[in-house]
């Protein structure tokens, strides 16, 4: 069950990391909650797990009102990002399975693989609904690290995360005004 | 309730402020009423105290409490004796937003809770509109946050001791990427407004967060203090160098300014870097002066910046001797804790410290050129700065003790 | 006088400045008197402190927060510095007119150096001294931006420096004061620091340093004021220094390696003294040229060194206000002036000299070698004196600054004091005796004599009737020979080291990236790269920084 | 008080008159007057006006005072203790500088003549460092078998410096252009004391008693003599050679004389 939740967590991570589209966008947020709150319940955090999945959820609903439209997956020049996120998920594979020891590692696969993926996609976007995005999924990352075990901070966590994430994806774009 | 008041009462004054738009002079009351409020409540904080009023443990360090209070300070004074083309109402505004995310990150029960209070201003600053492009604005704070966020998942994981190293890099790194330091630099625009350019982060938001992070790095990897020192010395000592004399040789004065800042967190993180008290310590009166006079300097030299207005009165020569980090001034009792500090830790290293030192000079002569020819508000500014700076060089101790050192 | 009247010397300049600052603007004469009056007042207030206990004085007033307590103090050798300090700036501020920004900054100034002398430790008489520094370049820059001064960085690195020697006595020998820093921290490289903060703060370096370049400057109101703060100040520490040593310096060939060095820099005075194309070229010679001997004195080792240093300084102070009020063109004031400064008998100067080489002589060994130099160094600095007779002024001053009427008064006040060398020898033996052991022998001079280890010097008995048989035959004589002559005087040797030294500072001046490799290192590409928010910069930077610190 | 008053009151007869003052006067012109026949020059003595004698004199004339009164000479009313060989050097080598400064028509080849005067230091001060003593008759005394040989070599130097310090070299002034030298009042307050100086410093010191006293003159004419013969050879050899001789010869030995005191510094320590 945690191995199939850190699966999709990359899955959705690397959506978010080829997609260009608002749909695309929306749907790897909304894996990378979905694996994120599946983790949780995995580690018995309920309510932790309410609250990342109502604040992904609903930054995911809310990535479909603006961004570009469609899906976006296979744009040209997503090769790279395609390659990229394949390299990430072996090196997260290797840092969470073969370097660290102990329990939990797809816990610890899904945490790096949604952290660096989101990272990777906002050093490689120029549309503010792909950096939003990137940043919204940033954010339950880290409130996954920070709610799940072997950390302390539980729910208060999880839901400053969920909103953090929720609160970003509501916020409006922004175009330069010039200088 | 202090630390929640402390967090949520500027963040009322900065969404009052933001709603009473149309009507700035109320807005600048309203906001400066909660503002004070929130400054208030940080005072009296005890620190280290918990507070869990919302079922989130919040307390305030000593040393994150002193930043606050001397950021709120420079806020008061910048907001009160404003450049002239700045608005006061939107000053405050993102003043206290600002605070209020400062707050947070101060008083959050974990770095992962400070690391998601950042990641929100950091949004929300680049949801302002600017000149550079949202998704750049965004890009390298968000990245720090990224960084940061890694180093905590190694951090959490069980292994041999290069993930310990691994997760100090992360952190580090995260934290010289929010700052905007060497070699995480942010993209910078000369003429951009100052709230949505990197310089909160460098110069307002960066003290606090530095503060947060360090202690925190030091409880998560606890046997990777030695590469944490290391690196924040060695990126310091780059910041130092690179700071320096960018800021004196760079084209556009505005970019001396951030180089200057740079330069200074440079000094700053080589402080915090020898892990020692002293070193501490000057880092800390580093960080205080950055808050309370190279940015209020900044905030009136954008103005003249802008006006090509380069003079070399005594008020220029002062100000540049005040960035300079000669005595009287703040920068001088700061560099005397870091050489003590060093010389306690590895003599070579005050040696190489002391000679770094001296590059300060020729760029704070061009700064203080880019004052301009002062008048009125702005010359009111520039007095209070160099008080400040002065009180604070002189007798830096009520400061530090506040801090708890 | 209770110990919070130490701060007193402190606050006047600053009263004074403060007062030149809020009241200046309506006009200058305000300005001008608050802040001689401020100093004049400190140089009193530091009298009448240790007038009536004679003894050192103390106050604590806590901790400031750098790893310093602020601590004054006042012993008899702070009162020769403060004195050397307040007199000729006060007498300066007075004399000569200033704007009111220049009072200003001249009082702090003056405030700051008082401060770093009556200092209890070394931290706060780095924090004093740099100060005094700063404020000094500031001066200079606010009276006149494009004229040469001293470089700031070399004084900052001089007070870093002491500030570090401070730190280290902390961290070695847990304290930095004065007067509790424990023998064993006084170390060599704690003394090479402050040396270097001495020579560099004070400008006592045989090539042209600062002392000598700010002469070249249109008008000599703050140059004036930056010597006579600056100068004291780093002999100063070197008298410190003894007190820090218990007496001695931490080894024996620090004080001839010092001594030497100072010969050097009476000697590089000297010889570019003597070939000055100017009578003003000439006058910036001068000060370097006493602080010269005055150092080569200090390090000697001895009491009789001491004493003669101080009393040499004390020489300068005076001469400093002479050279600072005397117009560029000659006559009998310039002749006094340069005449008191030479050190001819029977002035002070030539008493001090005569004590200084002396107790170099007496300490044989190497130190009588650097003595003989020493001697030899005085022949050349008065054949450069002589000469100068016969120079041409030079650029002019303003008439307004100068006042040769003083200025040849204090150079014939000079020559005439000669005879009350064994009062100045008193007085610095009773101040040398702070931070050294000073021999019965030495203390035991009457009125009339100086007894050293090997002669007795029958000051009064013998410069007295000199001066009387002197003033009485020169009262008598025709003057001829004092106006100035046609025709520049060559120089009595070349400056070949001189010539050589400042063709290679040229020549790396001229140093540039040849044109063909110019592409190879461009600054703005650098830049562009460092600060573009390249993504790649930034990742390789995490691999560098993963790399080295899990190798 | 009285002490003081009686103390002046030696000193200032030591200045005035004896070995200052008178003695110095008549030593001088007795020196100077043979200088000025041996040479060619005028026979008569000219006649300063004793009223308003020239500045450049009477400074000159009170710098020899002083230096005289530091010399060894029997009766010298000033104690032996209270003699100071600085106080000779300097005072001797500013009557130099006194002339250039207020009469530069004096003084030849001032470069040259501050190269003699730092050798002639050499000479008078490198026999005091071993000793450790600045009293001129305690070095005069100093018959130590190892620092002989610095007193000889040094005294030999200061014989050499002389004839130009007293500018009886045949070079002339720039603005000098008699044919014979002048009979020079200025030179001959400065005979005494240098010649009384080599006296005191490198011949032992004789009794307080007229013997004792006529045997100091006897031997300060002849070190004046010696030096007016070899400005006399030197004259005969011509400007050039003089010039040759102290720019040539006399820096390079006087540097051996140092390296002499410097190895006799090391191997009594």
């Amino acid at each position: 069950m945690t191995a199939v939740a850190a699966f999709v967590a990359w899955i959705g991570g690397a959506v978010i990391l080829v997609a260009d589209g608002r749909r695309g966008l929306a749907l790897g947020l909304g894996l990378v909650t979905a694996a994120i709150a599946g983790l949780a319940f995995a580690a018995g955090q309920h309510a932790a797990a309410i609250a990342v999945l109502a604040g992904g959820a609903a930054a995911a609903a809310l990535r479909l009102r603006s961004g570009p439209p469609g899906w976006g997956l296979t744009q040209p020049g997503s090769t790279p990002r395609i390659i990229l996120a394949i390299v990430i998920g072996i090196l997260a594979l290797y840092f969470a399975t073969s370097l660290s020891t102990g329990d939990g590692s797809p816990l610890r696969f899904a945490w790096l693989v949604v952290i660096a993926l989101s990272a990777a996609r906002l050093l490689d976007c120029e549309e503010p609904a792909t950096a939003l995005t990137a940043a919204a999924t940033l954010a339950l990352g880290i409130g996954a690290v920070a709610s799940l075990p072997p950390a302390a901070a539980g729910l208060a966590a999880a839901i400053v995360a969920g909103l953090v994430a929720a609160g970003i994806s509501a916020l409006p774009e922004v175009r330069p005004h010039g200088a | 309730m202090e630390p929640e008041l402390a967090v949520a009462l500027p963040a009322a004054g900065a969404a009052f402020a933001v709603a009473l738009r149309p009507r700035p002079r109320l807005a600048l009351i309203l906001g400066a009423v909660l503002g004070a409020g929130g400054v208030a409540a940080v005072l009296l904080a005890t620190p280290g105290a918990a507070s869990n009023l919302l079922g989130i443990t919040l307390s305030l360090s000593a040393a994150g409490r002193s930043m606050l209070i001397v950021a709120a300070i420079s806020l008061a004074f910048v907001v009160i004796l404003a450049p002239v083309n700045a608005e006061r109402s939107a000053l405050l505004r993102w003043g206290l937003a600002g605070l209020a995310g400062m707050a947070g990150i101060a008083a959050a029960p974990t770095l992962e809770v400070s690391v998601l209070v950042l990641l929100a201003l950091v949004v929300l600053q680049a949801t302002v509109e600017g000149g550079r492009p949202h998704a750049r604005r965004l890009r390298a704070p968000a990245f720090a946050v990224a960084l940061i966020g890694l180093g905590l998942v190694f951090a959490r994981m069980a292994g041999p001791p290069v993930l310990e190293r691994l997760a100090a890099v992360g952190l580090v790194a995260g934290l010289t990427a929010a700052l905007g330091a060497l070699p995480y630099m942010h993209e910078f625009d000369a003429d951009e407004r100052t709230a949505t350019s990197p310089i909160p982060w460098i110069a307002f938001v960066g003290p606090v967060l530095a503060i947060v992070v360090i202690t925190r790095t030091h409880e998560l990897v606890p046997s990777a203090a030695g590469a944490v020192g290391a690196m924040l010395i060695g990126l310091g000592l780059l910041n130092i160098v690179w700071g320096c004399v960018a800021a004196w040789r760079t084209e556009l004065p505005g970019a001396a300014w951030r180089y200057s800042f740079i330069a200074d967190w440079g000094l700053a993180m080589c402080g915090f870097g020898l892990g020692v008290a002293e070193g501490e310590a000057g880092a800390l009166l580093i960080l205080y002066a950055i808050l309370l006079t190279r940015l209020p300097l900044y905030l009136w030299s954008r103005q003249p910046m802008r006006e090509r207005a380069q003079t070399d009165r005594p008020v220029n020569l002062l100000v540049a001797a005040a960035l300079a980090g000669s005595a009287p001034f703040a920068g001088f009792p700061a560099r005397i804790l870091l050489l003590r500090a060093a010389t306690s830790v590895f003599w070579p290293f005050a040696l190489v410290l002391a000679a770094a030192l001296l590059l300060w000079i020729p760029s704070s002569l061009r700064l203080g050129r880019t004052m301009g020819m002062p008048k009125g508000r702005q010359m009111a500014g520039i007095a209070v700065a160099l008080a400040f700076s002065l009180a604070l060089g002189l007798y830096p101790q009520p400061l530090l003790l506040l801090a708890g050192r | 006088m209770t110990p919070p009247a130490l701060l007193i010397p402190i606050v006047l300049p600053i009263l004074g400045a403060a007062i030149a600052a809020t009241a200046g603007r309506a006009g200058h004469g305000i300005a001008r008197a608050s802040a001689s009056l401020g100093v004049w007042g400190a140089a009193v207030a530091v009298v009448a402190i240790w007038l009536p206990v004679r003894s050192t004085q103390e106050i604590s007033l806590g901790q400031l927060g750098f790893g310093s307590p602020f601590d004054l103090r006042l012993d008899m050798i702070g009162l020769v510095f403060s004195l050397a300090v307040l007199i000729p700036a006060a007498t300066l501020l007075a004399l000569q007119p200033r704007t009111w920004q220049e009072n200003t900054v001249a009082g702090l100034g003056v405030a700051a150096a008082m401060a770093a002398i009556e200092a209890g430790g070394v931290l706060m008489t780095a924090v004093a001294g740099c100060t005094a520094a700063t404020l000094v370049v500031i001066q200079l820059d606010v009276e006149d931006l494009r004229a040469p001064r001293p470089s700031w960085a070399l004084l900052l690195a001089a007070w870093l420096a002491l500030a570090w020697a401070g730190v280290v006595l902390q961290v070695v020998g847990g304290t930095a004061v004065y007067a509790a820093v424990p023998v064993s921290a006084m170390t060599v490289p704690v003394f090479a620091l402050l040396a270097f903060a001495s020579i560099f703060g004070g400008g006592l370096v045989p090539w042209r340093g600062w002392t000598s370049a700010i002469w070249s400057r249109t008008s000599l109101r703050a140059a004036g004021l930056a010597v006579a703060t600056l100068q004291p100040l780093a002999l100063y520490l070197f008298v410190r220094a003894y007190e820090l040593g218990d007496g001695h310096y931490p080894q024996s060939w620090l004080n001839v390696v010092l001594a030497a060095w100072g010969v050097l820099v009476a000697f590089g005075a000297a010889a570019r003294a003597q070939a000055a194309t100017t009578r003003r070229e000439y006058m910036a010679e001068v000060l370097p040229g006493l602080a010269g001997f005055a150092l080569m004195a200090l390090a000697v080792g001895s009491a009789l060194g001491l004493i003669a240093a101080l009393i040499l300084t004390a020489s300068t102070a005076i001469i400093v206000i002479g050279i600072a009020l005397l117009p560029d063109r000659g006559g009998a004031p310039s002749l006094l002036v340069t005449a008191a400064a030479a050190g001819v008998p029977p002035g002070l100067v030539f008493g001090g000299r005569i004590l200084g080489l002396g107790a170099a002589i007496e300490a044989g060994g190497a130190m009588g070698l650097v003595g003989l130099a020493g001697v030899a160094t005085w022949l050349v600095a008065a054949a450069a004196a002589a000469r100068s007779v016969g120079l041409p002024a030079g650029r002019g001053r303003s008439a307004v600054e100068t006042l040769p009427r003083v200025a040849m008064m204090i150079g014939a006040a000079m020559l005439a004091l000669g005879p009350a060398l064994a009062l100045a020898y008193l007085a610095a033996s009773a101040a040398a005796a702070d931070v050294m052991n000073v021999p019965a022998l030495a203390q035991a001079t009457g009125l009339g004599t100086i007894v050293t280890e090997s002669t007795v010097v029958p000051v009064v008995s013998l410069l007295g009737p000199l001066l009387v048989v002197g003033a009485i035959a020169l009262a008598l004589s025709k003057r001829t020979g004092l106006t100035p002559r046609t025709g520049e005087p060559p120089p009595l040797f070349p400056l070949y080291a001189a010539q050589a030294a400042a063709r290679i500072v040229n020549a790396l001046r001229r140093a540039a990236v040849p044109s063909e490799y110019r592409s190879l290192f461009n600054p703005r590409a650098l830049e562009n790269v460092a600060a573009g928010g390249t993504p790649l910069l930034w990742l390789a930077s995490i691999v560098a920084l993963a790399i080295a610190v899990t190798r | 008080m009285t002490q003081a008053l009686a103390a002046i009151a030696t000193h200032a007869l030591a200045l005035v008159v004896y070995p200052g003052g008178i003695t110095l006067a008549l030593f001088g012109l007795a020196v100077e007057t043979v200088w000025s026949r041996l040479s060619g020059g005028p026979q008569a003595m000219p006649r300063p006006s004793l009223a308003h004698p020239l500045i450049v004199q009477v400074a000159v004339a009170l710098l020899a005072m002083l230096a005289a009164v530091e010399v060894a000479a029997p009766f010298n009313p000033v104690p032996p203790a209270e003699r100071n060989l600085i106080i000779a050097a300097a005072a001797l080598g500013f009557t130099a500088w006194a002339e250039l400064a207020l009469d530069p028509e004096l003084v030849a080849h001032p470069g040259l003549l501050l190269i003699i005067q730092a050798c002639w230091v050499l000479s008078v001060l490198g026999p005091a460092i071993e000793p450790e003593t600045l009293r001129p008759q305690v070095l005069g005394n100093v018959l130590v078998p190892g620092l002989l040989p610095v007193k000889v070599a040094c005294g030999f130097l200061y014989l050499l410096c002389l004839p130009a310090l007293l500018r009886l070299w045949p070079v002339a002034p720039r603005a000098d252009r008699r044919a014979h030298p002048r009979f020079n009042i200025t030179r001959a307050f400065v005979w005494f004391p240098y010649c009384a100086l080599f006296t005191t410093l490198f011949l032992p010191p004789q009794g307080e008693d007229v013997p004792g006293m006529l045997r100091f003159f006897g031997v300060t004419a002849a070190v004046a003599i010696v030096a007016l013969v070899a400005a006399a050879a030197l004259a005969r050899r011509g400007a050039d050679r003089a010039r040759g001789l102290y720019s040539r010869a006399v820096p390079p030995y006087s540097a051996l004389v140092l390296a002499l005191v410097v190895v006799t510094l090391i191997l009594t320590r």
